[in-house]
């Protein structure tokens, strides 16, 4: 299409304000916390230990999964149960590569086998292991699978006109059927514990807080990109075009545009933007296993969303930190309590604020005015 | 402050594994009150940090980092699942931490940041298939391996399997099966055990079901009337903890094989109990064997401390190796170079009051293989981390003498 | 005799309705006029106890019922055939003439035979889904619905749309019967009635109130209502 | 090989218990009483000759001690006096004399002593005037054959009335007679055999298969086995059957609620499985009533009880729900599952607060323990049985109630349109609250029921939720019947996969086979069509 | 004369080769039925290209359903239904329909209740539906403007912003319209517009429908049963009963027909 209109929509969006916001998000997290890491020193106060870095890295890609969410459920409104499939897939793509790299220092000291695959007789590595040598491919496949995961899967189900709960619920067989497949150890992507022992990426050691603080910044580049994109979708026509699937898929119809197609571009960006962050995250807390998979967690990326505020881009980021954070901290601070505090938090959030954080952002917002 | 030693407590309090891990939990925060009580460690009070790890594996290794980068902890008590520890493990050998693990795995592993003080596979799966063999455990020729899919059980089969076949069993009399995490329909594995153990050989189940699927498990196998005298059932994950959750009456015969049996006759032991019960407030509480492994690792880790005069690291790991605690059968364990502990291996029958009966006790302690014989290319590993190996998975020393 | 006072209603900022008063007493029918979007079926969603009122009062048989909930002034007799009709699409039409029996005493939960006199077609179409009928016989089945509950006042918000001509002359005739109270089980009745077809709306109406953006400008006696001054109101 | 000469040390022991039977005379007292004694021996290989010795006296008393000895009721006081444990009360072992158990600890029994128990109680039973003990001693013979007991079986053949016990002992006795010298009583025995379906015989067969010598017998053994084997398919397909049957009704179990707080009110209920877990820990605190104030007699009695106390229980607690943070959600059915997700993460730790994180026990009562053994090794087991019963009566109950009651009726039409429902003067907050306490008291009671079956544990909603969600939604929202079927589909496609595939492929091709089914049938099984279902 | 017209089209012979020539839309024996009740019984109905037709029936009578057929949302169970000649619409999907150029405004007004008026306007413009096209769509000034045009035409200028959930039930039926026309489709189907509008919005409508019939460009069929309406379009009417055609005709025609008094009109 015409290239002008891309900066065009990009440039012209109307909010000022998200713009600003966005550069200072971007210096907050670009240049101000890699300096609190690296130039301060450990005992002051304003020192960002290691940890945190890990930690915000952690969050970032769990901001642009829950982006990835928001763009099919709140824009779309399909509720997928599975997206943290997709986030895995993303995250064993990655992790294969890592395996692949760590090369004979494995435990057994074999070279052509992954040390689980030795030890349960593995005589030579299976035919979907091949490319994963090679970080492009490695890269390449943990878009490309949950792409194509997402694509077939959704043009099954949007072709047959399947949606609502019924969508939701088979999205959760099918990360529910992953989770079981890859727990079997027949599979070869290390059973129940996964894949683990990663020794370096592209060289970098894992273990050395540059390479933690390296993985970080790519993942808040990746998540403002990832937000770039979704913007761009969300305003444009098809944006509207989703918001209305949304409300009256059949009305859509009549208006001559095929909602499984809009869907289906909805659902595969998305599935796409999940494995990225998955390829993102399997580095940055070192293991990947099928427990990602488990329904439990595509349903709390939905919560994510949902505390944030739906169908609001920044609303998903901030439900993803909100969560997450509060997570962290009540898990150390209260931790026999932690789960009442989250429990009562999701139901004041959804009693007392229905557009989630973000909406009581607007309320505020609206009260300045109204003073002012 | 400086004049508290802080000790992380790693234990899921929710989500599947609170099950078993609040238990831990529980006994580590007695031990710590113990040791207050009787003066500290070091002259200096000893603080647990507890942190709930939510039976999510990538949440136990930002806490496990939260535990050694933020509080500081100078040992932490935790784990129970082979993943959770698998995905710690990073972390401790990053940031040079102390993790002491307290439930029988399957082996394959010796970190040096990492002390193992439950069982290795030759500390009771293969006692307790050499018992069943034996004329008091009726003489076994037919075996169902029955687990729970993952790693635990897949090695733990592997090696029995292998162990098996060198004692001349055939293929044929061999049958395994796994299930998934919390599998709760048993009725098809029950009655194919059942037909399996009908082919006029005696036959016995070696089960290394884990968590949750055994209680449904063993309901299944007392309806169907698998008595013990017929097809025994031996359990390397079900202890006292897990058959305060069924009923025994049914069950009565079957077996466990563990290193500790709250029944077991010791004076350490009855002031365990007894020690337990007060703390926990309700006397109607058991002990079981992780809880004695998780007593060991915390006396043995005391004890370092003193030797070392110091919670340093380096210093309380030189310190480690030799160490001896009374354990609570009335042996003592070692832990040993390779990180592991030499202990006694029991088998138990179960009782209808929830309890084993101990119908066999090893005659000495047995040194656990970090590195299983069986497994070829595991044979040729060693662990041991003092001079001149240095190494917890080598084929040859570090340094040549 | 229903009485509304000075109500005010707001959809979030936007003031819906602006101090409407209005006045529906048994034995006439009280006919509301306006063009789209003026707020008709705000007034009568309010009178129902479907919309809250920011203030104002509204009065039925003597008590103040502006704080009772929808199905309090449902048993208070108040019946209400809404815009867009509102069949309960999942259940058979005999089951949503029942649910009219719910503000009933045991003994009246019967349909009375008038109303399939008065629409044929649901008497044969009685164990089908409210929601598989086509409009116009929804629209019948709204209006059926409501007089089972043998209201005192009745409410109808445009019952009319979308229903052949021959049934609408029905409808005109029992509305008139209603309100004179020729019909065996009801006394007579107060109606009020929302309604764009200003033909319709003449030859029924004793009383009329006309509404512009959310306010009442005209209202008086039927009789002595200058048709201009109403139309002027209507046309755009 | 087994043997076939008889070694003489058994042969004398079998010689002395023909003896004592002929004569049927209670042994020389002392001699009674100092085997007794032996039975308190340091360990099992000197416990199990005590029991063989005992048992040979054929003494009449020496079955009721072998069988305390079995089941743990026999104890040694530390003056060496035994005594038994009957109901609570002790008596001394040999004299009857009331006994005190101040310091008595039990004797330990281990599988092996304990087969060798079941042996010899079995055969000293099948002399007793009982019937009912003379079955049991058949069942016992059969099921641990011994060379020994040929003799004595053949003996009580000769003796015995019952028609039933006869044919059980001429099954044992052709069981025994497989391994006879005699290749004709081998024949003989294989002829008798062919009629079972038990597959311990098929088994005995096969054995014999590969070490028989004699061709004609051999040839007689494989028939019997391929007509053995014939029956037995039809019994793995019965038992199949059975066996998804079972798990359908636990599926469905878990489901019914959820089919009213979900399938009729819409409500993406998260706490579903809470509601299973506080029925099943209501049932738990039921059952430790019943055990701290009744006597043990009547403690089965306390499940029929906790069905009810269960029910109300949940359901008040579902009101709670529904009137505190529900209520506010309708129309907003996204929201509802992050509020429920909320409510149960909090009545998790709620329960993990109060009973403790680990497994609660809640037991089977006894007329709810094992089961019929159908031919064929094939077990009905009956805390299956009656939860197959429990959950259809649950289920018509319900479907009856929303058909039929204006209660029903009321809580559909509320549903569909609440303003439209209120405007028929139906009090739809009232209404709301009772469904929703509805849908969560069926839960609760389901949760009674699977505490049967499965552990007592705050994770045990958990387990339930994701499947009871694929039942209703596969069946068709809003459609009980569908419910129905799609539990009971489910669970026969899981079993008939189960054995083929294993338990781990068996349930990832269930689910595929959902997404599959769900593809041609976009609303469920039970899907209604027409204008309705859009509007 | 119109009935000049009518004569054409009406009782002529199709050949058996090409029974659908000349027209624009042609439904032959079409059936539909809902568990077994017949909604459809062998409805024939021909329409010309650039034709005005004016559908009534009494309630139930399936001229919904009709449109249903048209547009693709019900399967008839049996008979053909063509556009333009030859497109077998009963082998489409709802969205292939309405690319090939038929439109629809249903009888229940059903607008994007979270999407603006303008922005429900934008879609249903006339532009490539495709998604990597919308992705990339940029309004252009003129369409700016024809969107602008079509709010003021149908009252809601001032209401450009507004959710169209908010609207009130006409404007809804004037939304719907205005979607209708932005479309510029050759076929329309409008279902009962006019119900729920003052007279004088009546009158507007009409006058609106017959500027689109003008230029003969499109063809229409409006049902309605308001005969004050159907007569200022001053088509030909075509009268259902029970699934099929009872009379078809001028206004005054069927206004005098007998049937057509007993089962729809009144006395
Ligand atoms: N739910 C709502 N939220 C916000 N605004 C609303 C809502 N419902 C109606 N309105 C607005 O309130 C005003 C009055 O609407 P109302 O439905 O009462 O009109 P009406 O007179 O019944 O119109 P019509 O003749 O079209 O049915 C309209 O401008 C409408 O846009
Ligand atoms: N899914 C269904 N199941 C049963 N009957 C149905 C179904 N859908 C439509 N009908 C019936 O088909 C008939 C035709 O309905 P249709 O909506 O086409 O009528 P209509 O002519 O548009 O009427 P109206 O003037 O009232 O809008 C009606 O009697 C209706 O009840
Ligand atoms: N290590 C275990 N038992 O998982
Ligand atoms: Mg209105
Ligand atoms: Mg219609």
């Amino acid at each position: 299409m015409n290239a002008p209109s891309l900066s065009a929509r990009l440039l012209a969006a109307d909010d000022r304000r998200l713009w600003l916001g966005m550069a200072g998000c971007a210096i907050a997290f670009l240049v101000v916390v890699p300096m609190l890491n690296l130039a301060m020193p450990p005992d002051s106060a304003l020192h960002m230990p290691n940890y945190m870095v890990t930690l915000l890295g952690k969050y970032l890609c769990y901001a642009t999964l829950a982006l990835a969410m928001d763009l099919v459920w709140g824009y779309c409104g399909v509720l997928s149960l599975g997206h943290g499939a997709f986030f895995a897939l993303g995250g064993y793509a990655m992790g294969m590569f890592m395996m692949r790299s760590i090369g004979a220092r494995g435990v057994y000291g074999n070279a052509d086998l992954p040390d689980f695959m030795v030890f349960l007789n593995w005589k030579e590595l299976p035919w979907y292991w091949m490319g994963f040598d090679h970080f492009w491919f490695a890269a390449l496949m943990a878009l490309a699978v949950p792409g194509a995961l997402a694509f077939v899967f959704g043009w099954l189900a949007f072709r047959s006109r399947i949606t609502g709960v019924y969508l939701s619920i088979i999205t959760q067989a099918m990360t529910y059927a992953l989770m079981l497949a890859f727990f079997r150890n027949e599979m070869g992507f290390g059973g129940n514990n996964g894949l683990t022992d990663f020794k370096d990426i592209l060289g970098f050691p894992l273990a050395e807080p540059s390479t933690k603080l390296g993985l970080y910044m790519l993942s808040a580049l990746v998540l403002g990109l990832a937000f770039l994109v979704a913007r761009f979708v969300v305003t444009s026509k098809l944006g509207r075009i989703m918001m209305a699937v949304r409300d009256a898929e059949s009305r859509v119809r009549f208006l001559g545009y095929s909602p499984t197609w809009v869907k289906l571009f909805g659902f595969t960006l998305s599935a796409m933007l999940a494995g990225l962050a998955g390829a993102l995250y399997v580095p940055q807390v070192g293991i990947i296993n099928p427990s990602e998979f488990s329904p439990a967690n595509s349903i709390e990326i939905a919560i994510w969303v949902a505390v944030g505020g739906r169908g609001t881009l920044v609303g998903a980021v901030l439900g993803a930190f909100a969560v997450n954070g509060a997570k962290t901290w009540l898990t150390g601070a209260a931790p026999e309590l932690w789960l009442f505090l989250l429990g009562a938090l999701f139901i004041a959030v959804t009693l007392g604020l229905p557009k989630g954080l973000l909406g009581l952002w607007g309320q505020i917002r609206r009260k300045e005015k109204a003073h002012a | 402050a400086d004049d508290t030693i802080k000790v992380g407590v790693l234990h899921s309090l929710s989500g599947t594994m609170a099950i078993s891990e609040t238990t831990l939990k529980d006994t580590v925060l007695m031990m710590v009150d113990d040791i207050n009580k009787h003066g500290g460690l070091l002259g200096k009070k000893v603080e647990a940090v507890v942190v709930d790890p939510a039976s999510n594996w990538p949440l136990f290794a930002e806490k496990a980092r939260e535990l050694l980068e933020k509080e500081k902890v100078a040992a932490v008590f935790g784990c129970w699942t082979s993943v959770s520890r698998k995905s710690v493990l990073p972390v401790f050998e990053q940031l040079n931490g102390l993790l002491f693990y307290p439930v029988q795995y399957e082996g394959e592993e010796s970190s040096r940041n990492v002390f193992y003080t439950g069982a290795a596979p030759n500390q009771q799966a293969i006692p307790a298939v050499d018992y069943l063999m034996s004329k008091d455990g009726g003489e076994v020729k037919r075996w169902v391996l029955a687990g729970t899919d993952y790693v635990y059980p897949r090695t733990t089969n592997k090696i029995l399997e292998a162990y098996l076949k060198s004692k001349g069993v055939k293929a044929e009399d061999i049958m395994i099966n796994y299930t998934p995490f919390g599998h709760n329909d048993w009725q098809t594995i029950v009655a194919d055990i059942k037909k399996f153990g009908a082919a006029g050989k005696k036959t016995a189940v070696v089960s290394t079901i884990n968590g949750d699927a055994n209680v449904p498990f063993y309901k299944e196998l007392a309806n169907q009337g698998i008595k013990a005298d017929q097809i025994p059932v031996v359990a390397f994950s079900v202890g006292e903890e897990e058959l305060a959750g069924i009923d025994t009456k049914n069950l009565v015969g079957h077996l466990a094989a563990w290193n500790y049996f709250q029944s077991v006759k010791a004076p350490e032991n009855d002031a365990f109990i007894a020690q337990w019960k007060t703390f926990i407030k309700n006397p109607k509480r058991v002990t079981n064997d992780p809880m004695e492994a998780t007593y060991i690792g915390f006396k043995m880790w005391t004890q370092a401390v003193q030797q070392a005069g110091t919670t340093n690291v380096d210093a309380v790991r030189q310190a480690m190796y030799g160490q001896k605690v009374k354990n609570l059968t009335g042996g003592t364990a070692v832990m040993n170079t390779n990180h592991h502990l030499s202990k006694p291996v029991l088998i138990g029958e179960i009782q209808a009051n929830g309890q084993m009966q101990t119908v066999w006790k090893s005659k000495d302690v047995i040194k656990a293989d970090a590195w299983s014989p069986y497994i070829p290319e595991s044979a040729k590993l060693k662990a041991d981390w003092t001079y001149p190996w240095v190494c917890g998975n080598c084929a040859e020393p570090k340094f040549k003498m | 005799m229903l009485t509304v006072e000075n109500i005010n209603l707001y959809y979030g900022a936007s003031h819906a309705l602006r101090g409407v008063s209005l006045a529906a007493e048994p034995g006439r029918v009280t006919c509301v006029l306006g063009r789209n979007g003026v707020g008709k079926t705000s007034l009568m969603r309010a009178v129902m106890g479907l919309q809250g009122v920011k203030s104002g009062a509204i009065r039925w048989e003597g008590k103040d019922i502006t704080a009772m909930s929808a199905h309090q002034r449902a048993r208070a007799g108040i019946g209400f055939v809404p815009q867009g009709r509102e069949i309960f699409a999942r259940l058979t039409v005999k089951e949503n003439l029942e649910t009219g029996f719910a503000p009933l005493p045991r003994a009246r939960r019967t349909i009375p035979d008038e109303i399939f006199e008065l629409f044929p077609v649901l008497k044969s179409m009685l164990s089908r889904r409210g929601g598989d009928l086509s409009g116009g016989q929804q629209q019948q089945l709204a209006v059926a619905r409501a007089l089972v509950t043998r209201p005192r006042l009745l409410i109808l918000d445009e019952p009319t749309e979308g229903i052949q001509p021959s049934i609408i002359k029905d409808i005109g005739r029992v509305i008139r019967l209603l309100a004179d109270s020729k019909l065996t089980e009801w006394g007579a009745m107060a109606v009020l009635l929302v309604e764009q077809y200003f033909d319709f709306a003449k030859e029924l109406a004793d009383d009329f109130a006309v509404m512009d953006r959310g306010e009442v400008v005209l209202s008086g006696q039927a009789a002595t209502m200058v048709e201009d001054d109403v139309r002027r109101y209507l046309t755009v | 090989m087994r043997p076939s000469g008889v070694c003489p040390l058994k042969a004398f022991r079998l010689l002395l218990v023909l003896l004592a039977l002929l004569a049927w005379a209670p042994a020389h007292a002392d001699e009674f009483s100092d085997a007794v004694r032996a039975l308190n021996a340091d360990n099992f290989a000197d416990k199990i000759a005590a029991a063989e010795a005992l048992s040979a006296l054929g003494d009449g008393r020496a079955a009721v001690i072998l069988e305390a000895l079995a089941d743990g009721r026999l104890h040694a006081a530390g003056d060496g006096t035994i005594v038994m444990e009957q109901g609570g009360a002790y008596r001394d072992a040999i004299t009857q004399a009331a006994a005190s158990s101040a310091d008595a600890s039990p004797i330990t029994v281990n599988n092996r002593l304990r087969g060798v128990l079941r042996g010899a109680v079995g055969r000293l039973g099948l002399f007793s005037p009982d019937p009912e003990l003379r079955k049991r001693a058949a069942e016992s013979v059969i099921a641990s054959p011994t060379p020994e007991s040929a003799a004595m079986v053949r003996r009580a053949l000769e003796t015995e009335t019952l028609p039933e016990v006869k044919r059980m002992l001429s099954l044992a006795l052709a069981n025994l007679d497989l391994a006879d010298a005699d290749p004709e009583r081998r024949k003989a025995a294989i002829q008798a055999l062919r009629d079972s379906s038990d597959p311990m015989v098929r088994g005995q067969l096969q054995h014999m298969l590969e070490t028989e010598s004699d061709p004609e017998v051999k040839a007689a053994a494989d028939k019997a086995v391929g007509a053995i084997n014939s029956r037995l398919v039809w019994v793995s397909v019965g038992a199949n059957i059975f066996q998804g049957l079972s798990l359908g009704s636990v599926l469905l179990l878990a489901a019914i609620g959820l089919a009213v707080t979900f399938g009729v009110m819409g409500v993406i209920n998260m706490a579903h499985g809470e509601m299973i877990m506080l029925g099943a820990y209501t049932a738990f605190v039921v059952q430790e009533v019943f055990r701290a104030t009744l006597p043990p007699e009547y403690v089965g009695l306390y499940l029929p009880v906790a069905v009810p106390v269960a029910f109300v229980v949940t359901f008040v607690i579902g009101v709670g729900l529904e009137r505190t943070v529900i209520r506010f959600l309708y129309g907003r059915p996204l929201e509802t599952m992050l509020a429920t997700w909320g409510i149960s993460l909090m009545l998790q730790q709620l329960v993990r607060s109060i009973f403790g994180a680990s497994n609660r026990e809640v037991a089977n009562p006894a007329w709810m323990t094992g089961g019929i053994d159908l031919i064929g090794g094939f077990t009905l087991t009956y805390n299956r049985v009656i939860i197959i019963g429990f959950c259809l009566a649950v289920l018509l109950a319900l479907a009856a109630l929303l058909r039929w009651s204006s209660f029903g009726l009321h809580m559909r039409a509320v549903t569909q349109n609440r303003p439209m429902a209120a405007a028929m003067g139906i009090p739809t907050g009232r209404i709301d609250a009772a469904t929703f306490g509805l849908g969560s008291g069926i839960a609760g009671m389901a949760g009674v029921a699977l505490s049967q079956i499965g552990n007592v544990s705050p994770n045990l909603g958990q387990g339930y939720i994701v499947d009871s969600f694929m039942v209703v939604v596969f069946g068709g929202v809003g459609s009980l019947w569908g419910t129905l079927l799609g539990a009971l589909s489910l669970g026969l496609v899981n079993k008939v996969l189960e054995p083929y595939a294993g338990a781990m492929l068996g349930k990832i091709l269930v689910l595929v086979v959902i997404i599959l089914f769900i593809q041609k049938r976009p609303r469920g099984l039970f899907a209604l069509k027409g204008r309705s279902v859009e509007s | 004369m119109l009935d000049d017209k009518f004569e054409v089209q009406v009782d002529e012979p199709h050949g058996p080769g090409v029974p659908a020539a000349g027209s624009i839309l042609y439904l032959d024996g079409v059936s539909v039925s809902f568990d077994g009740f017949k909604a459809l019984n062998a409805l024939s109905l021909i329409l010309a290209p650039g034709e005005l037709r004016t559908i009534v029936g009494p309630n139930g009578a399936g001229k919904t359903t009709m449109m249903d057929v048209i547009t693709g949302k019900t399967r008839p169970d049996e008979g053909d239904v063509l556009f333009d000649e030859k497109v077998d619409l009963t082998r489409l999907d709802e969205s292939e329909i309405a690319n090939l150029g038929i439109g629809r405004k249903f009888q229940k007004p059903t607008v994007f209740e979270h999407l603006s008026v303008f922005e429900n306007l934008e879609l249903a413009l006339k532009a490539d539906r495709g998604a990597f096209a919308t992705l990339m769509f940029w309004l252009s000034g003129e369409q700016r403007d024809t969107i602008d045009a079509t709010m003021a035409r149908i009252g809601l200028a001032d209401k450009s912003r507004h959710l169209a959930g908010a609207l009130s039930h006409g404007q809804k039926q004037w939304l719907e319209i205005g979607m209708l026309l932005m479309q510029d489709q050759r076929l329309l189907l409008l279902d009962e517009p006019v119900a729920g509008m003052t007279d004088s919005e009546t009158e507007a409508t009409a006058q609106l429908i017959l500027d689109l019939a003008r230029d003969g460009s499109r063809s229409l069929v409006v049902v309605e049963h308001d005969m004050e309406f159907v007569r200022a379009l001053g088509a030909k009417v075509t009268v259902l009963h029970e699934g099929s055609v009872l009379a078809e005709g001028t206004l005054e025609t069927i206004q005098a027909d007998s049937k057509v008094i007993e089962v729809y009109l009144g006395r």
